[in-house]
């Protein structure tokens, strides 16, 4: 038995063969189509051991809820690889495909070194993809890129006194070092404080690069806090706050990618708050809803991707394209919307239904519904400049098929999802034992909805402003700066002077002196 | 001022830890006797077969220090001879009288004879194939000196200087690796079957007086080497 | 044997001082053959033995100096004459380079 | 062990046959005579480190414990085939890249191969002192090749500096004599307990200093990085992968077998040595990024990188050795294929400075593709073979109590990404400039793209490796079984 992921790794290899480009698309769809069977018949409690240097490491290991991410994670990237393999570079398909397949091994490992491994992996090639792409995404790469790594590094200093403290590198709820897990799991999930490089990078980097990378690189930070950190109830609250501040930053958006990317910190909130219950149910339904907006963001981004590619930016105006010109992307931008706002029969629906079932402090109830209701308002704004507002934007080029039959994949799954939810409980073995579609839950689905539509009716010029975007204060950038200075003057130091030098030489000798006799 | 002070200070205090470190060497109880240097001064003439026992240690006990040791000659040598231009050679301009001249003539057959005897009795009296390399080294060095560095190259050139060294270093070498044709170890002499013969005889010792030549050769080309180089101006 | 070791002391602390307080790049390295020299002048002092003479056997066994450090010091005198001959080599091409001999003016490479 | 003595031999009688063959055949000679000994000297490597384990003492000259004996043991053996990696891939580098002095500089190569060699087989102090001077006076005049005025400025420092540690070096080895009356190192060991603790703590601490400057800790560094700038980069790959692991090497010996391992936790140097190595590579980290010329860059990155091998091998565990000798192949096999691959941007388009890599990423994709990996594996990213030392590295001063040392290393990860980044992110954008250049040949691309390799093969299979590792320890923490063997041989 191998790792899905594998099918990825062996797929970056293969494209590096000299093939001809209809060669191309046909590998990269038989890799994919591949890892999805092979994660569609892994069976929970398969696993796979290896020696390394002097560690039992376990590469391998299945259980229901790496199952079923993994089934999200191989469904998303055949439908982001369809979608992008015509329109981007070999070079970064390749790096496309190391990406989700380290993301997938993540999803799949059994230890923390594998784990941290291919953490790293994901944060090196996703870099990559970032850096490469245009010459105005460097400096985005390179804060990126430091971004990751310290976060990658904070998990490995975790690691490290996980391991000092117990020996043993197992994947399972972490007892020390539970700091260092936090803050490279609150940079993975863009957690208010640590989530200055997400907007940066989805909202500069090519459209293509921002939908693989908004499928996968904070829902592996989801999947590795329900692994290493659930059931910490002050998460709950700090996952609300961060919730909130993602619905006013996303307000003040004029960008839809950065707008999006705001928007997954708002998702994102919900999931942390249905780990931290530390509950099954939370868990559960924290991770159905890593499922659901997997597929829904992933198609909102894809949708604007499409805008991108026919208008060139991705202003609010230019959305008007999509009600005129794009039909097939219309379609797959209402299905996404109703789901992302909750709406029954929409596949968003269920999960926030089972995330509001396992909570049961009023405080935080409160805070689901209004984030449903902040969610809402801010999907009606994308509406409005989608639909409803008049525009004079025109296409520049036609959608490439490949895009939209990508789209159009996942489009299909979310109404699946969303008309018959009992489906994903029965495909993982996931029983949560909740009627979806009984009374309480209608009202409580439906109610921030309509709501919404209310308010956003009475402050419609509000909310459909422009709003100038606060210029953002970055506190690493300060210390970044710090640091730089203190290099120039050690820099300084140095300036050639032999007489100096030895002098500094003679003072260590006798500072050795006196350590070592004293 | 206070920089000064500060080296002052530094250089004192290093003063001080040397001091006590001598001072405690001086002061150590040593009963147990030097075995190392009692062996070679009672075994050595016997083992070596050369009565200056300072040369049976460096070519013969540690021989393979003083391979390295050449080596680093070779390499000053060979740094001298590409950095400083080689170009155009010229001597302050200084002329002698002619008694300078002549006499300088005169002495170098007498240099010459007393470096090969200093090298070549290396293992029976003080000297040995560094002081003799040296003493050899003279008759280039006071061919620049009077004549100038032009015709000192010109009766050696820098070229024949250099394979002159490399043939010795050579040489030593290929001495030292008689032995293991003969299946012993490198630079082995008496072990490897090397007849010592009677100490004191200038045929005695085996290897050294051959690996004294040697390095009487590559020191004294070195070290011509080395002085033209340095003197040479643009 | 007290006396030997304080004047090897001084002249190894001189000329230690002398390198890192002189600014002439000859007398840096003047410096250094003073420094060279203390430490051939420790070989030759812990070869010593009272009464002892030079290690070589022609006549009858007599009382020598240990002629291991001997054999040492004659190997490390070739080594410094290399490294002080390489330092006056460089010395020449910076004079010749830099038209000076001020230490504090090799500032070409910094940072 | 008749080949260890040859691994002395033969690169000196190699460079004596270039002396020669310089006067009488020019360049005729030199192709074949180079390559065909450094290819002997490949076997001859793979044949001693193949039987580096049981040690075995070779005794120069027969005479035992009265003369020279030189020593090949599972520590040797890992220099050894840094030199074996290393040195083939250099000379057949250098015949292509070297179009300056080219017989001097291979004669210079060869010796101070021979010197490096000397110093890591031989088990006797003073022939250790004489064997550093070999390598690190040829060394320098390998620096001063291309006579430029930064070159001389270079060498000058460079060798200023190198006497200075090396008196004290001398200054050590005397008095050792002196105190013990032998310079065999397990003799020296076993009269070493008897000696009172002030004066080895003075001995240690001249010891310690004089190979320090040659290591270059902070602030003993300064040389390292001017001697670097101007210099043959080839060099370069010798100079950080092999001249700089000697001296550990040297060191660790000196340390390790003549005073034991007990002395050095008695007299606190294991503390000493791990916050030495945190303050130098934080400080080098930092100078690293300010720097606009790659060669100085990299040399700082040495600088750190070495911090990181002497904290690994002054923890004082198993773990610890084995992840500092690690590092100290994984950096020779890393900073070789950084080097190499900036000596082809200077071969093509003499560019040294990080603004004029512009582009060089389109221009050349597969060489910056090694130059990516190697800097990744630098900076200690998984899944490259720097991250599984660092790994041993770090889970080893956690283990032996050195929490801040272990928590600085990956701080220390962080800054290193900061400048590789910078150089990386340089590679690849784009330019308007249209590059004159050279073409590198097969001869250049080879050696990198192998080294390069082998940041990935080690990083994915460190067992290769490591099964020689492994067996160091042993040899170290506890001497006894070292002086055994060299008494007993």
């Amino acid at each position: 038995m191998i790792t899905p992921g594998l099918f990825y790794l062996i797929g970056a290899l293969l494209l590096l063969l000299p093939i001809r480009e209809k060669m191309t698309y046909i590998l990269a769809i038989l890799m994919t189509t591949a890892a999805l069977m092979m994660t569609f018949y892994l069976v929970p409690g398969d696993r796979v051991q290896l020696e390394f240097l002097n560690y039992t490491l376990t590469p391998v290991k299945v259980d229901r809820i790496s199952k079923l991410t993994g089934l999200i994670f191989t469904f998303g990237g055949l439908g982001s690889v369809i979608y992008c393999f015509r329109i981007c570079s070999r070079a970064n398909l390749r790096l496309i495909f190391i990406f989700i397949g380290s993301a997938l091994t993540v999803a799949f490992s059994g230890d923390l070194f594998t784990l941290y491994v291919f953490w790293e992996l994901m944060t090196i090639s996703s870099s990559f993809l970032i850096i490469m792409a245009s010459d105005g995404t460097k400096k985005t790469g390179y804060y990126y890129f430091l971004i990751q790594v310290a976060g990658g590094l904070s998990a490995l200093w975790g690691v490290f006194l996980q391991y000092a403290a117990t020996g043993d590198l197992a994947l399972k709820t972490i007892e020390a070092g539970i700091p260092f897990f936090m803050i490279a799991v609150a940079i993975k999930l863009a957690f208010v404080g640590f989530h200055t490089w997400l907007p940066l990078a989805y909202g500069k980097a090519p459209f293509y690069v921002a939908v693989v990378l908004s499928i996968y690189t904070t829902k592996v930070g989801v999947y590795v806090m329900s692994r290493l950190l659930p059931g910490i109830d002050i998460l709950a609250y700090a996952g609300l706050f961060s919730a909130l501040f993602g619905i006013g930053m996303a307000l003040l958006q004029t960008q839809v990618r950065r707008f999006l990317s705001y928007s997954i910190i708002i998702q994102v909130g919900y999931m942390i708050i249905g780990i931290s219950m530390g509950t099954v149910a939370g868990i559960t339904g924290a991770m159905f809803h890593l499922v659901n907006h997997i597929l829904y963001k992933t198609v909102l981004f894809m949708a604007v991707g499409v805008v991108v590619y026919t208008t060139g930016k991705d202003d609010f105006e230019n959305l008007g394209i999509m009600g005129r010109k794009l039909p097939v992307t219309s379609i797959a931008t209402l299905v996404a919307f109703l789901g992302i706002a909750g709406v029954p029969f929409f596949n968003g629906y269920m999960s926030k239904a089972i995330i509001k079932d396992a909570v049961n402090e009023p405080l935080l109830t409160w805070g689901l519904n209004l984030m449903s209701f902040g969610t809402c308002l801010l999907f009606l704004k994308f509406i409005y400049y989608a639909f409803l507002k008049k525009s004079t934007i025109s296409l520049d080029k036609q959608p490439a098929l490949s895009m939209q039959v990508g789209m159009g994949l996942l489009t299909v799954m979310m109404l699946v999802i969303g008309i018959h939810p009992v489906w994903l409980e029965s495909v993982t073995n996931m029983d949560v034992a909740i009627h979806y579609f009984d009374k309480k839950h209608l009202v409580s689905g439906i109610q921030p909805f309509l709501w919404s539509i209310a308010i956003f009716i009475l402050i419609k010029k509000y909310v459909v402003k422009n709003y100038e975007a606060p210029l953002p204060y970055d506190l690493y950038r300060q210390i970044a700066k710090q640091v730089v200075t203190t290099g120039y003057q050690l820099s300084n130091y140095h300036d050639g002077k032999l007489t100096k030098y030895l002098l500094w030489t003679t003072s260590t000798l006798i500072i050795l002196l006196a350590l070592l006799l004293f | 001022m206070v920089k000064k002070l500060y080296k002052l200070g530094l250089v004192v205090s290093l003063g001080m830890f040397l001091f006590v470190l001598f001072s405690d060497i001086h002061n150590l109880d040593r009963t147990s006797k030097n075995y190392l240097s009692e062996h070679y001064i009672s075994e050595g003439v016997q083992e070596t077969g050369a009565i200056n026992l300072v040369t049976s240690v460096l070519y013969d006990y540690r021989a393979f220090d003083t391979l390295g040791e050449a080596t680093v000659l070779l390499t000053a040598a060979t740094i001298l001879a590409f950095l400083v231009p080689v170009t155009k050679a010229d001597m302050l301009g200084t002329t002698f009288t002619i008694i300078v001249y002549q006499a300088t003539k005169y002495l170098i057959p007498f240099i010459a004879v007393l470096g090969v005897y200093v090298i070549m009795f290396g293992h029976l009296s003080p000297g040995g194939g560094f002081v003799g390399g040296v003493v050899m080294a003279l008759i280039p060095i006071l061919l620049s000196l009077t004549y100038g560095i032009d015709f000192s190259e010109y009766k050696l050139t820098p070229n024949t200087k250099k394979v002159v060294e490399d043939i010795g270093a050579i040489g030593f070498i290929l001495l030292g690796l008689l032995a293991v044709l003969t299946g012993n170890n490198f630079l082995a002499n008496g072990q490897a079957g090397f007849p010592l013969g009677n100490a004191g005889e200038l045929i005695s010792a085996g290897l050294i007086p051959y690996l004294n030549v040697m390095i009487g050769i590559k020191v004294g080309a070195g070290l011509a080497i080395i002085f033209n180089s340095l003197m040479k101006e643009q | 044997m007290e006396l030997p070791f304080v004047v090897v002391t001084i002249l190894f602390c001189l000329g230690i001082y002398t390198i890192i307080t002189q600014k002439n790049l000859i007398k840096i390295v003047l410096g250094f053959t003073i420094v060279e020299s203390s430490l051939i002048l420790i070989f030759v002092l812990v070869s010593y033995q009272p009464g002892g003479t030079a290690p070589i056997l022609d006549k009858a066994y007599h009382l020598v100096v240990d002629p291991i450090p001997q054999a040492l010091a004659l190997t490390s005198i070739v080594i410094g004459g290399s490294v002080t001959a390489v330092m006056l080599a460089l010395v020449i091409k910076i004079q010749k380079r830099y038209r000076t001999l001020n230490v504090d003016k090799l500032r070409k490479l910094k940072g | 062990m008749q080949a260890a003595i040859w691994l002395i031999i033969l690169p000196l009688l190699t460079a004596f046959f270039i002396g020669i063959s310089k006067v009488f055949y020019s360049y005729k000679l030199l192709f074949p005579l180079v390559t065909g000994s450094a290819i002997l000297y490949l076997y001859l490597l793979i044949s001693v480190i193949d039987h580096s384990y049981p040690p075995k003492v070779y005794s120069v000259g027969d005479w035992g414990l009265l003369g020279i004996n030189i020593m090949v043991d599972p520590f040797s053996g890992l220099l050894l085939l840094m030199i074996a990696l290393l040195f083939l891939p250099v000379i057949v580098f250098s015949l292509k890249y070297i179009t300056f002095h080219t017989h001097n500089y291979f004669i210079l190569t060869y010796i101070m191969t021979a010197g490096i060699a000397g110093m890591v087989l031989t088990a006797d102090l003073f022939n250790l002192y004489v064997f550093l001077e070999v390598s690190s006076l040829s060394s320098c005049a390998l620096v001063a090749l291309k006579k430029t005025n930064k070159a001389i400025e270079g060498t000058f420092k460079y060798l200023v500096m190198s006497t200075l540690g090396s008196f004290f070096i001398l200054l050590a080895t005397i008095l050792t004599y002196d105190l013990t009356g032998t310079l065999n190192m397990a003799e020296i060991s076993v009269a070493f307990q008897d000696i009172p603790f002030q004066i080895k703590s003075i001995l240690m601490a001249f010891f310690i200093f004089g190979y320090a400057i040659k290591i270059g800790l902070i602030p003993l560094h300064a040389w390292l990085p001017d001697s670097y700038e101007e210099s043959p980069i080839p060099y370069n790959v010798l100079s950080s992968g092999l001249v700089m692991k000697s001296a550990v090497y040297a060191l660790i010996r000196v340390l390790y077998i003549l005073f034991g391992f007990d002395f050095l936790d008695e007299t606190g140097m294991l503390q000493i040595g791990v916050v030495w190595g945190v303050v130098t590579f934080l400080i080098a980290h930092l100078l690293a990024f300010q720097q606009s010329n790659v060669i100085r860059l990299l040399a700082y990155s040495s600088i750190a990188q070495i911090a990181y091998i002497t904290i690994g091998l002054f923890v004082g565990t198993e773990r610890g050795l084995i992840g500092g000798n690690f590092h100290i192949l994984n950096h020779a096999i890393m900073k070789g294929t950084l080097f190499f691959v900036i000596a082809i941007f200077h071969y093509s388009l003499t560019a040294v400075d990080i603004k004029d890599l512009k582009g060089l990423g389109f221009r050349f994709p597969l060489l910056s593709f090694t130059f990516v990996v190697a800097s990744l594996a630098i900076v200690g990213l998984p899944p490259f073979n720097g991250f599984i030392s660092k790994w041993l590295i770090v889970e080893a001063a956690l283990d032996a109590g050195f929490i801040y040392a272990a928590f600085s290393i990956l701080v220390g990860t962080f800054l290193s990404l900061t400048y590789y980044l910078k150089v990386i992110v340089t590679l690849y954008t784009k330019t308007d400039k249209t590059i004159e250049m050279k073409e590198p040949g097969l001869a250049l691309k080879l050696p990198t793209i192998f080294l390069g390799s082998l940041c990935i093969v080690f990083g994915i299979a460190p067992s290769l490796p490591l099964s020689l590792i492994d067996k160091i320890p042993t040899f170290l923490l506890d001497h006894e079984e070292y002086i055994s063997i060299l008494l007993g041989g």
